[in-house]
C-alpha cells in the first residue's frame, strides 16, 4: 500500500503522461467525462460519475476500421492500425470496471475484436473506491464492491491523500514509474474508509432491490408480459440510456465519403433508435415498445443467460439520472415485482 | 490537401445561381469574356429557394472554403417569390453561422439578373478576394475530409 | 449504377483553345459510372448528335453528359438526340464548360481543372438522375396584348389574321400609344397618323380582335398556355355602347384646366374628352380629378347634352377575368424626367423642350397648330439648338447608359423640317456621335446637312443660361476645332432619352418575366430569341425590349405574333416534369411546403398508409404536378426532406456539392 | 394537486374523458415520469410537482391516434408547443381535454446537486400547493436547504408568463417566474469575436454524444423519420467525429424549428451533457423578432410563421438588424 499527498497528483498525471496517454476525469464546460489528461484539462475526482461511462477508453464512440483510397478507377484498402502504445485509465469506480469485464465478454470471445483487444492489452486501470456513493447507484445488486475496486491498481481518496495498491503486474509496473512520487502507507485508513463506504451503500435507496426472477429460463413470460405496453410509454426512443451505460455495446458500421475514398467506421448505435438493425425489408423491431423491451431484456435476460448468469447491467445508476423521461431500469424491475404476475 | 506557406491559396467556392436569372448572368459573363477565378463552380437550380441550408454545410463539410446564393432580384423571381423566401432563409442561417464563429464573409447572397454579366464577374472576383483573403476553412470542414 | 458515357465539345476553338478536351476525356473516365468518353469538334452538328446515338447503342449508356456549351444553348437539343436515340431525355445533363469555363479563364492547365470538376460534377449528377416524362397542358386559344401602341397593334392584328382570339389592354383611353403623337416619321417623311390611323381602325374593327382601352392589367396567375388574368377597367363614366363620338360633350364641358397628357402638357383639355381626334374607340373619358359633377356633385352638363344618353356618373371600375394561352407585352416607352438635367434650364425656361414636345409643335392638331413658335412668347424663333443625347450614353447615374438609337434619326428629321418650312432659321445640332445606321438612314442625315444646311456641331452644350431678355445662352464646346462656343438662341431642343414606360416594372412582377437594371425586359436570349421573354408563354414586343424606331418595332412585333401563333397553333404543351414529388412515408402533413407554393399546387388528403407494416391514415401532401413549376420553394421548408424536386433532388445537388468539393 | 386529481377523476367517470395524460410518482423525490391513467385505480400514483417539468404536448401525436379524448395537464409554457403542433395538424383539437395546470417553476435537479447535495433522500417544499421559497432536503449527508428560485430551470428564469394559450379549463395558480430576459445570453455571445464564438460553440458540442434527446423531446421536432435518420440528404451519420458532425446536426436542427420553435426549454432539460441547446434557438428567435417584427411560436395558431412568409423590403443576409 502506497499514498501520495492530494497535491502532488498533478505532479503525478505529468509523471505518468511524460511516457503514456493517461485518461481520468476532466471538467469540459460544467460536464465531468473521461478525457485524455493535459496540462490545462480540469481534473475532477470528487465528482462520484462521470456522464458517460470510461468504456469509450476501449471501445470509443467512433472509431475508423479502415479507409479505401480511389486513385483513378483503382480503391486500395488501408487498415487502421491497432493501438500500441500503452496507456492509463485512472479513476474508473468499480461499476465501471466490471462493465468492461462486460464488454470483454463480448468483444473478446471468439471471434475476437482485435481493436478492443489492443486496447485492453495496452490499458492499465487505476480503479478508486467510491467515497460517497449515491442514491442512484446500485452496484450492490450486482455483488460489486464499490469500496474495494479491483483493477490494476485500487485507489482511495481518503482526506487529502490518495492510497495506492498495486494489484496486478501492470499495476506494479506503473506503481514503479510512479515510485518517486510514492510513499509506502498502512492499510488502517483504507480499510476504515472501506467500512465507511459500505455502511453507506447498505442505506442506499436501491440496494435492496431484487432481481428474483430475471434469468434466461423465464425468456419468453417475460418476453410476453403485458408490462412492457405500460413501461415504454414515455419513452422518447433517444439513445441517452444507451450513451451512458458502461457495458450497451451495440455499434452500425457506416461509411464516410470523404470525396477521395470512403472510411469505413463504426459508432455507438442505440436499440433505442428507430433505425437500429435497419436492413433492407426494414427493421425487425417495428415499435417502440418493441425497442423497449429488447434493451431491458438484454440486460437482464438475454445476456445473464449466454454469459454464464452475468448481468449485463453494472447498478451505476447513470441511465436512473439522465434518462430525460426518468425512466429507469430499477423502475421496470420494480414494475414487475409490482406487476407479480408473470415472475418474481 | 495542405497549404503550403509559399504557395498560392487556392479556395473552393460553391456558387449556386438561379436558372433564370444567375446562371444567364453567368453565362452573360461568359459569353463578354468577363473573367473570374476558376477557384467559383456553379451548380445550377431552378432559384434560389431551392437552396437548402443543408446543401452549404454540405459544401462546408466537404471543404468549400465560400458559398455565394445567386438569384434574381427581389420582385423579378421567375416563380414570383422564391427569393424572398431565400431571402429570409439565408438571412437567418448566415447569421447562426456567424454566431457560431463561422467568419462572415465565407457566405454570401447576391441578386444578379440575366443582364448582368458584368455584375456577376465583378461579385465573383470581389468574393474570391475576400474568401482568399479569409483563408482556408478549417472551422466547419470534416478533416476526414482531406487528402 | 448508370452506364454513363461523357462527350466532350470543342466548339471548334471555342472550348479547345483554353481547355484541353482531350485531358478532360481521359480523367473522365476514371469516375465511377463512366463507361465512355470522347471529345468531338462540335458536339450538337448532326455529326455529334450522331456519335451520342451510337454510343448509347453500342455501349447501353444510360446516362449521358455533355460538356460543351451553356445548358442554356443546346441542353434541348442533346435531350433530343437522346430520346431518338432511346434513353429518357432526362437522363441528360450538360457540364458548361464554355461560358463558365474556357471564355472566362486564361489559363490552360486551370481551365482544364475546372473542366475536369464540372464535368464530374455532371456525371455525379446523372448517376443520381431518373427518367422523368413530362406531363400535359391544354393551350387557351387566346393572347392578351399589353399595350396598344403600333407594336400592340401590328401584334394583334397579326395573331388575328392567323386566326386567334386577341385582346389589346391599354392604359390611356385610345390605343395609337407614342406613334399616334408624332408629326412625321423618318426617313420617308411620311405623316405618322396618315399611316398610323389605317391600322388603328383595322385593329377595332377585325373581329378577332377585342380592345379595352383605358384598362390595366391587375393580376396574372397561371402558366404558358393557361394563364388567367384580371383586367381593370378602369371607369370612364362614358357608355361606349350609347357614345356616338359627336364631342358636344367635349365642347360644353366648362372644366378646361387639366393639362393634355396628348400634348405632353403644353395646353389644356377639357375633364370630359378624347386624347386626340383619330382617338379609338371614339368614346370620351371623364377625368374624375377635374369633373365638376364628380367632384362636388354640381355641373352634369355634358349629361344634358348628350343626346345619346351615354354619360353615367355613377359607372364603376370593373373586373374581367380572362383566360390567355400567351400573352405579349408591348408597353413601349416614356421619355426620361429632365429634372437632374438643371443645366439645360428645361425647368426654367418654357423655350427649352424635347423632341417630344416639338413633335407636338410641329403638328397641326398640336398646342400651336402646327405653327413654329416660342411657347413662352408665341414669336416665331429664329435661332434653334438641338442638344443630342440629353440623358443617353450617359456614364454617371444621372442618366442612361444606353443610347436611345432613335435621337440622331429624328433631330436630322426635325431639322430638316424646319430648314424646309422655315428657310431663314438657323438650326445647330450639338452631337457626340451621329448614329445612322439603317436603309436611307445615313443618306438621310447627310441631306440635313448638306441639302438643308444644318448646323452640325461635334461638341457637348455645357450650360443653357436663360437671358433677360427671353432670350438663351448656349454654351458649348466644338470638339473638332476644339474651341469654346457661346451662341445665342430663342429656342432649344433637347434629345431626352427614352426608358420603358413605367408601369412595365409592375407588369413584369405579375408576369415573373425578367427585368434589367434599366427596366428593359429581358429576352431569352439576346440573339437567338429577341423577341421571347424567359417566362415561358411571355413574348416582348417594341421599345419595352430596348429602344427601336418604327420600322424596327413593327419588324419584332410581327416576329412575336409568329411566336405566339406558334404556340396557339398548339393543342397540348408538355409540362416541364421537373416538379415536386413528396415521399408519403415521410410526410407530416404539416402544410408548411403548401404555404411557400406560389402555384396552390400543393394539397392534403388523408391516406391509408402503408409504412413498413404499420398501417394508418395520415394526412399527407399531394402535388399537382399540372400546376407545379418546379421552383422547390417547397422542398427546403419541409423539414422531414419528404418534398423532393425531380431533376433537382436533395442527393443529386449534395451529390455535385461533393463532387465541386472533392 | 387533490382539486386537479378530484377534478380528473369526476371527467374520467364521466366519460368525459377516456383517459389521462399526465405524471406518475417517481422512485425518488424528483424523477415523476410522463403517464397515462385510465382508472381511478391508476391515479393514486398521479402526481403533479414542481419536478413535472416534462412537456407533455408532444406525447398528444401519439394520443391523437387513440380512440376517444386524453385529458391532458399542460402548464403555461405547454401550451405554446400545443398550439404549433395543432397549426402543423399534427395533433387533434378535438381529441384533446386541456387541463391548464398552475406552474410555478420547475425544478432542475442537477441544479441542485450542483449545490454539492447528494445522496437525496426526500425533498419537501417542491409540491405545488404549498409554495416554499426554500426546499428542505434530506439527505444521507444530513439535511440541506436550497431556494427555490436557485433550483429552477433555466427556461422558468425567462418565463413566457402565467396565462395557457390554450385550455378547456385551469385549475391552480400559476406565477411568472421570469427574472431575466431571455435574449441576454445570445447577446452575450454575438459580442464576442468569431474566435471566442467558435471556442464556445466548439467546447459546448464536444460534449455532445448524438444521443438525440433533444430532438426527440423536442415538440417541433415531430417529424414521422427525422432528415439525419433518412438517407435524403445523405446525411445519417451517427458517428461523433471531432469534426463537422455536432455542428451541422445541431445548426439544421435549429434551422428546421426556426420560426416554429416556442422556447420550451426541453431541449437544454433533457440534455445529458448539459448543452445549453436553447442558445440556438433563441437567436433564431431574437433575430426573427428584430428583422420581421416580434413574433412567438405557439401563441397564436393562425399566425403566418416568419419562414414561411416574407415582406417585399425584408433585410438582405449579411446584414445586422
Amino acid at each position: 500500500m502506497y499514498k501520495i499527498a492530494k497535491a502532488n497528483l498533478p505532479a503525478l498525471f505529468r509523471l505518468i503522461a511524460e511516457n503514456q496517454e493517461l485518461y481520468l476525469p476532466v471538467n469540459t464546460a460544467d460536464q465531468v467525462n473521461f478525457a485524455a489528461w493535459t496540462e490545462d484539462a480540469q481534473v475532477d475526482l470528487d465528482k462520484l460519475k462521470t456522464v458517460k461511462s470510461p468504456k469509450d477508453v476501449f471501445f470509443p464512440q467512433s472509431e475508423n476500421l479502415y479507409s479505401c483510397v480511389k486513385d483513378g478507377k483503382k480503391i486500395s484498402i488501408e487498415p487502421e492500425a491497432l493501438k500500441e502504445q500503452n496507456f492509463v485509465v485512472f479513476g474508473m469506480k468499480a461499476c465501471d470496471i466490471r462493465g468492461v469485464e462486460v464488454l470483454d465478454k463480448v468483444f473478446l470471445a471468439e471471434p475476437v475484436d482485435s481493436f478492443y483487444k489492443a486496447r485492453r492489452d495496452h490499458g492499465t486501470i487505476v480503479a478508486m473506491a467510491c467515497h460517497e456513493p449515491e442514491e442512484s447507484c446500485f452496484c450492490k445488486v450486482f455483488g460489486i464492491d464499490c469500496a474495494d475496486p479491483a483493477a490494476d491498481v485500487a485507489a482511495w481518496m481518503i482526506g487529502d491523500e490518495l492510497f495506492w495498491k498495486p494489484i496486478t503486474e501492470k499495476g506494479e509496473a506503473l506503481t514503479k514509474l510512479a515510485e518517486s512520487l510514492l510513499e509506502n502507507a498502512d492499510e488502517a485508513k483504507v480499510e476504515a474508509e472501506k467500512t465507511a463506504i459500505r455502511s453507506i451503500v447498505e442505506q442506499l435507496p436501491y440496494s435492496d432491490l431484487s432481481l428474483e426472477g430475471w434469468n434466461g429460463d423465464v425468456l419468453m413470460d417475460k418476453f410476453n408480459s403485458p408490462v412492457w405496453e405500460e413501461l415504454y410509454k414515455p419513452c422518447l426512443a433517444c439513445g441517452t440510456c444507451t450513451f451512458v451505460c458502461p457495458t450497451c455495446q451495440c455499434y452500425d458500421i457506416k461509411d464516410y465519403d470523404t470525396g477521395h475514398g470512403i472510411q469505413r467506421y463504426r459508432c455507438w448505435d442505440s436499440c433505442m433508435y428507430s433505425d437500429f438493425t435497419m436492413m433492407a425489408h426494414g427493421n425487425n423491431r417495428t415499435s417502440q415498445m418493441q425497442r423497449f423491451r429488447q434493451r431491458f431484456m438484454h440486460k437482464l435476460v438475454y445476456f445473464p443467460a449466454n454469459n454464464g448468469g452475468m448481468y449485463s447491467c453494472v447498478g451505476c445508476g447513470r441511465c436512473v439520472e439522465k434518462c430525460p423521461a426518468s425512466l429507469n431500469i430499477v423502475k421496470v424491475v420494480k414494475a414487475f415485482q409490482k406487476q407479480g404476475g408473470s415472475n418474481s | 490537401m495542405s497549404i503550403k506557406e509559399n504557395e498560392e491559396f487556392r479556395p473552393k467556392i460553391v456558387a449556386f445561381c438561379c436558372n433564370w436569372c444567375s446562371y444567364a448572368g453567368a453565362d452573360l459573363a461568359g459569353s463578354s469574356r468577363l473573367g473570374y477565378p476558376a477557384d467559383v463552380k456553379i451548380i445550377r437550380v431552378p432559384c434560389s429557394c431551392r437552396v437548402n441550408p443543408m446543401f452549404i454545410l454540405r459544401a462546408f463539410e466537404k471543404g468549400a472554403d465560400g458559398v455565394i446564393i445567386c438569384g434574381c432580384h427581389p420582385g423579378d423571381c421567375h416563380y414570383s417569390t422564391g427569393n424572398y423566401y431565400a431571402r429570409r432563409r439565408m438571412t437567418l442561417l448566415f447569421s447562426l453561422l456567424d454566431y457560431v464563429g463561422v467568419e462572415k464573409g465565407r457566405t454570401r447572397v447576391e441578386w444578379v439578373s440575366a443582364a448582368e454579366g458584368v455584375k456577376f464577374s465583378a461579385t465573383m472576383n470581389e468574393f474570391v478576394e475576400k474568401i482568399r483573403s479569409l483563408g482556408k476553412n478549417v472551422r466547419l470542414e470534416d478533416l476526414r475530409c482531406r487528402n | 449504377m448508370q452506364r454513363i458515357g461523357v462527350f466532350v465539345c470543342h466548339c471548334g476553338s471555342n472550348i479547345a483553345a483554353t481547355v484541353d478536351v482531350k485531358k478532360v476525356v481521359e480523367l473522365i473516365k476514371l469516375e465511377p459510372g463512366v463507361v465512355h468518353a470522347e471529345d468531338y469538334q462540335y458536339m450538337c452538328s448532326e455529326a455529334g448528335q450522331e456519335k451520342i446515338a451510337v454510343a448509347i447503342r453500342e455501349k447501353g449508356l444510360t446516362g449521358i453528359v455533355v460538356c460543351s456549351c451553356s445548358p442554356r444553348m443546346h441542353e434541348a437539343t442533346f435531350r433530343k438526340a437522346a430520346e431518338k436515340a432511346g434513353i429518357n431525355p432526362y437522363m441528360v445533363e450538360i457540364a458548361n464548360i464554355r461560358e463558365q469555363c474556357s471564355w472566362i479563364h486564361k489559363d490552360m492547365e486551370e481551365a482544364t481543372k475546372k473542366a475536369v470538376i464540372l464535368a464530374r460534377a455532371a456525371v455525379a449528377k446523372v448517376n443520381l438522375n431518373a427518367p422523368l416524362k413530362p406531363g400535359e397542358s391544354l393551350v387557351t386559344k387566346r393572347a392578351l396584348v399589353i399595350g396598344g401602341g403600333i407594336a400592340g397593334i401590328q401584334t394583334a392584328l397579326d395573331i388575328a389574321d392567323a386566326g386567334y382570339e386577341v385582346d389589346i389592354v391599354e392604359k390611356t383611353p385610345s390605343i395609337g400609344g407614342r406613334m399616334s403623337q408624332l408629326d412625321k416619321t423618318f426617313p420617308t417623311l411620311d405623316c405618322s397618323a396618315c399611316i398610323l390611323t389605317p391600322k388603328m381602325v383595322d385593329a377595332a374593327a377585325h373581329e378577332k380582335i377585342n380592345i379595352y382601352t383605358y384598362s390595366e392589367v391587375e393580376k396574372v396567375s397561371g402558366f404558358v398556355g393557361d394563364f388567367t388574368v384580371d383586367i381593370r377597367k378602369k371607369a370612364r363614366y362614358v357608355d361606349m355602347d350609347k357614345c356616338t363620338g359627336c364631342g358636344v360633350c367635349q365642347e360644353k364641358c366648362p372644366s378646361k384646366k387639366a393639362p393634355s397628357e396628348f400634348n405632353r402638357g403644353l395646353n389644356k383639355r377639357s375633364a370630359i374628352y378624347t386624347p386626340f381626334a383619330q382617338a379609338i374607340p371614339n368614346v370620351p373619358v371623364i377625368d374624375a380629378d377635374y369633373c365638376v359633377k364628380l367632384k362636388t356633385g354640381k355641373c352634369g352638363l355634358c349629361e344634358k347634352v348628350c343626346q345619346a344618353g351615354a354619360i353615367d356618373y355613377t359607372q364603376k371600375d370593373e373586373i374581367i377575368t380572362q383566360k390567355y394561352g400567351a400573352i405579349v407585352v408591348a408597353t413601349g416607352f416614356d421619355v426620361i424626367k429632365l429634372d437632374k438635367y438643371d443645366e439645360y434650364a428645361y425647368s426654367q425656361s418654357k423655350d427649352v423642350i424635347t423632341s417630344l414636345e416639338l413633335e407636338r409643335i410641329m403638328n397641326a392638331a398640336g398646342p400651336t397648330k402646327g405653327h413654329l413658335e416660342r411657347l413662352s412668347d408665341g414669336k416665331a424663333p429664329k435661332n434653334i439648338v438641338f442638344i443630342q443625347c440629353v440623358g443617353s450614353r450617359c456614364s454617371d447615374n444621372r442618366g442612361k447608359s444606353y443610347c436611345s438609337k432613335i435621337c440622331c434619326m429624328y433631330t436630322a428629321k426635325h431639322a430638316m423640317l424646319i430648314r424646309d418650312k422655315y428657310p431663314d432659321v438657323n438650326v445647330t445640332v450639338f452631337y457626340i456621335d451621329v448614329r445612322t445606321p439603317g436603309k436611307n438612314f445615313d443618306e438621310f442625315y447627310r441631306r440635313a446637312v448638306e441639302e438643308y444646311g444644318v448646323n452640325y456641331i461635334k461638341g457637348q452644350v455645357g450650360k443653357v443660361l436663360p437671358q433677360p431678355d427671353g432670350q438663351l445662352l448656349v454654351q458649348g464646346v466644338d470638339l473638332i476645332d476644339n474651341k469654346q462656343i457661346k451662341m445665342e438662341a430663342d429656342m432649344v431642343v433637347l434629345a431626352a432619352a427614352i426608358e420603358p414606360e413605367s408601369s412595365v416594372r409592375k407588369i413584369a412582377t405579375m408576369l415573373t418575366a425578367s427585368i434589367d437594371t434599366n427596366n428593359f425586359l429581358t429576352e431569352a436570349h439576346p440573339k437567338l430569341r429577341p423577341v421571347e421573354s424567359p417566362t415561358a408563354g411571355v413574348f416582348l414586343s417594341g421599345v419595352c425590349q430596348g429602344p427601336k424606331d418604327i420600322p424596327e418595332t413593327v419588324a419584332q412585333a410581327g416576329a412575336a405574333a409568329v411566336k405566339v401563333v406558334g404556340l396557339l397553333a398548339k393543342d397540348k404543351l408538355l409540362t416541364n416534369p421537373c416538379t415536386a414529388k413528396p415521399d408519403e412515408l415521410l410526410c407530416n402533413g404539416c402544410s408548411t411546403c403548401a404555404n411557400v407554393c406560389p402555384y396552390g399546387a400543393i394539397s392534403y388528403e388523408d391516406k391509408l398508409i402503408n409504412d413498413h407494416g404499420i398501417r394508418e391514415t395520415r394526412r399527407v401532401a399531394s402535388v399537382n404536378s399540372a400546376l407545379c413549376q418546379g421552383c422547390g420553394a417547397c422542398t427546403v421548408a419541409c423539414p422531414s426532406g419528404c418534398m423532393d424536386l425531380q431533376g433537382f433532388s436533395n442527393r443529386q445537388i449534395i451529390a455535385e456539392v461533393d463532387a465541386i468539393c472533392r | 394537486m387533490q382539486e386537479l386529481i378530484s377534478r380528473i377523476k369526476a371527467l374520467l367517470a364521466d366519460k368525459t374523458v377516456d383517459r389521462v395524460l399526465g405524471w406518475k410518482a417517481g422512485d425518488m423525490p424528483y424523477n415523476p415520469e410522463p403517464a397515462y391513467f385510465e382508472t381511478e385505480e391508476d391515479l393514486k400514483d398521479f402526481v403533479y410537482d414542481g419536478f413535472c417539468g416534462a412537456n407533455l404536448s408532444k406525447y398528444m401525436i401519439e394520443a391523437s391516434k387513440l380512440e376517444g379524448k386524453t385529458l391532458v395537464c399542460l402548464k403555461p409554457c405547454d401550451t405554446y408547443s400545443f398550439n404549433q403542433l395543432i397549426k402543423e395538424h399534427r395533433v387533434d383539437r378535438e381529441k384533446a381535454y386541456i387541463i391548464g395546470v398552475g406552474c410555478k417553476g420547475k425544478l432542475d435537479i442537477d441544479k441542485i446537486k450542483a449545490q454539492g447535495i447528494k445522496g437525496i433522500k426526500s425533498i419537501s417544499g417542491a409540491e405545488i400547493d404549498g409554495a416554499a421559497d426554500t426546499l428542505k432536503i434530506d439527505t444521507m449527508y444530513g439535511e440541506k436547504t436550497c431556494s427555490y428560485a436557485d433550483a429552477m430551470l433555466e427556461r422558468c428564469h425567462v418565463c413566457k408568463g402565467k396565462e395557457h394559450m390554450i385550455y378547456d379549463e385551469i385549475i391552480g395558480e400559476s406565477k411568472d417566474t421570469a427574472d431575466g430576459n431571455r435574449f441576454d445570453e445570445v447577446a452575450k455571445i454575438e459580442a464576442m469575436s468569431p474566435e471566442e464564438k467558435f471556442a464556445f460553440f466548439q467546447k459546448e458540442l464536444s460534449k455532445c454524444i448524438r444521443c438525440n434527446a433533444c430532438r426527440n423531446v423536442c415538440p417541433a421536432c415531430s417529424c414521422r423519420k427525422c432528415v439525419f435518420d433518412s438517407n435524403k440528404f445523405d446525411s445519417a451519420q451517427k458517428a461523433n467525429v471531432v469534426s463537422f458532425e455536432e455542428k451541422m446536426f445541431h445548426i439544421i436542427r435549429a434551422f428546421h424549428v426556426a420560426g416554429r420553435c416556442t422556447d420550451c426549454g426541453e431541449c437544454s432539460r433533457v440534455c445529458p451533457q448539459g448543452i445549453p441547446l436553447h442558445l440556438f434557438n433563441r437567436k433564431f428567435i431574437k433575430d426573427i423578432n428584430a428583422f420581421y417584427g416580434d413574433y412567438q411560436a405557439g401563441a397564436d395558431v393562425d399566425a403566418k410563421a416568419p419562414l414561411t412568409n416574407f415582406t417585399f423590403d425584408d433585410i438582405e443576409p449579411g446584414e445586422r438588424g
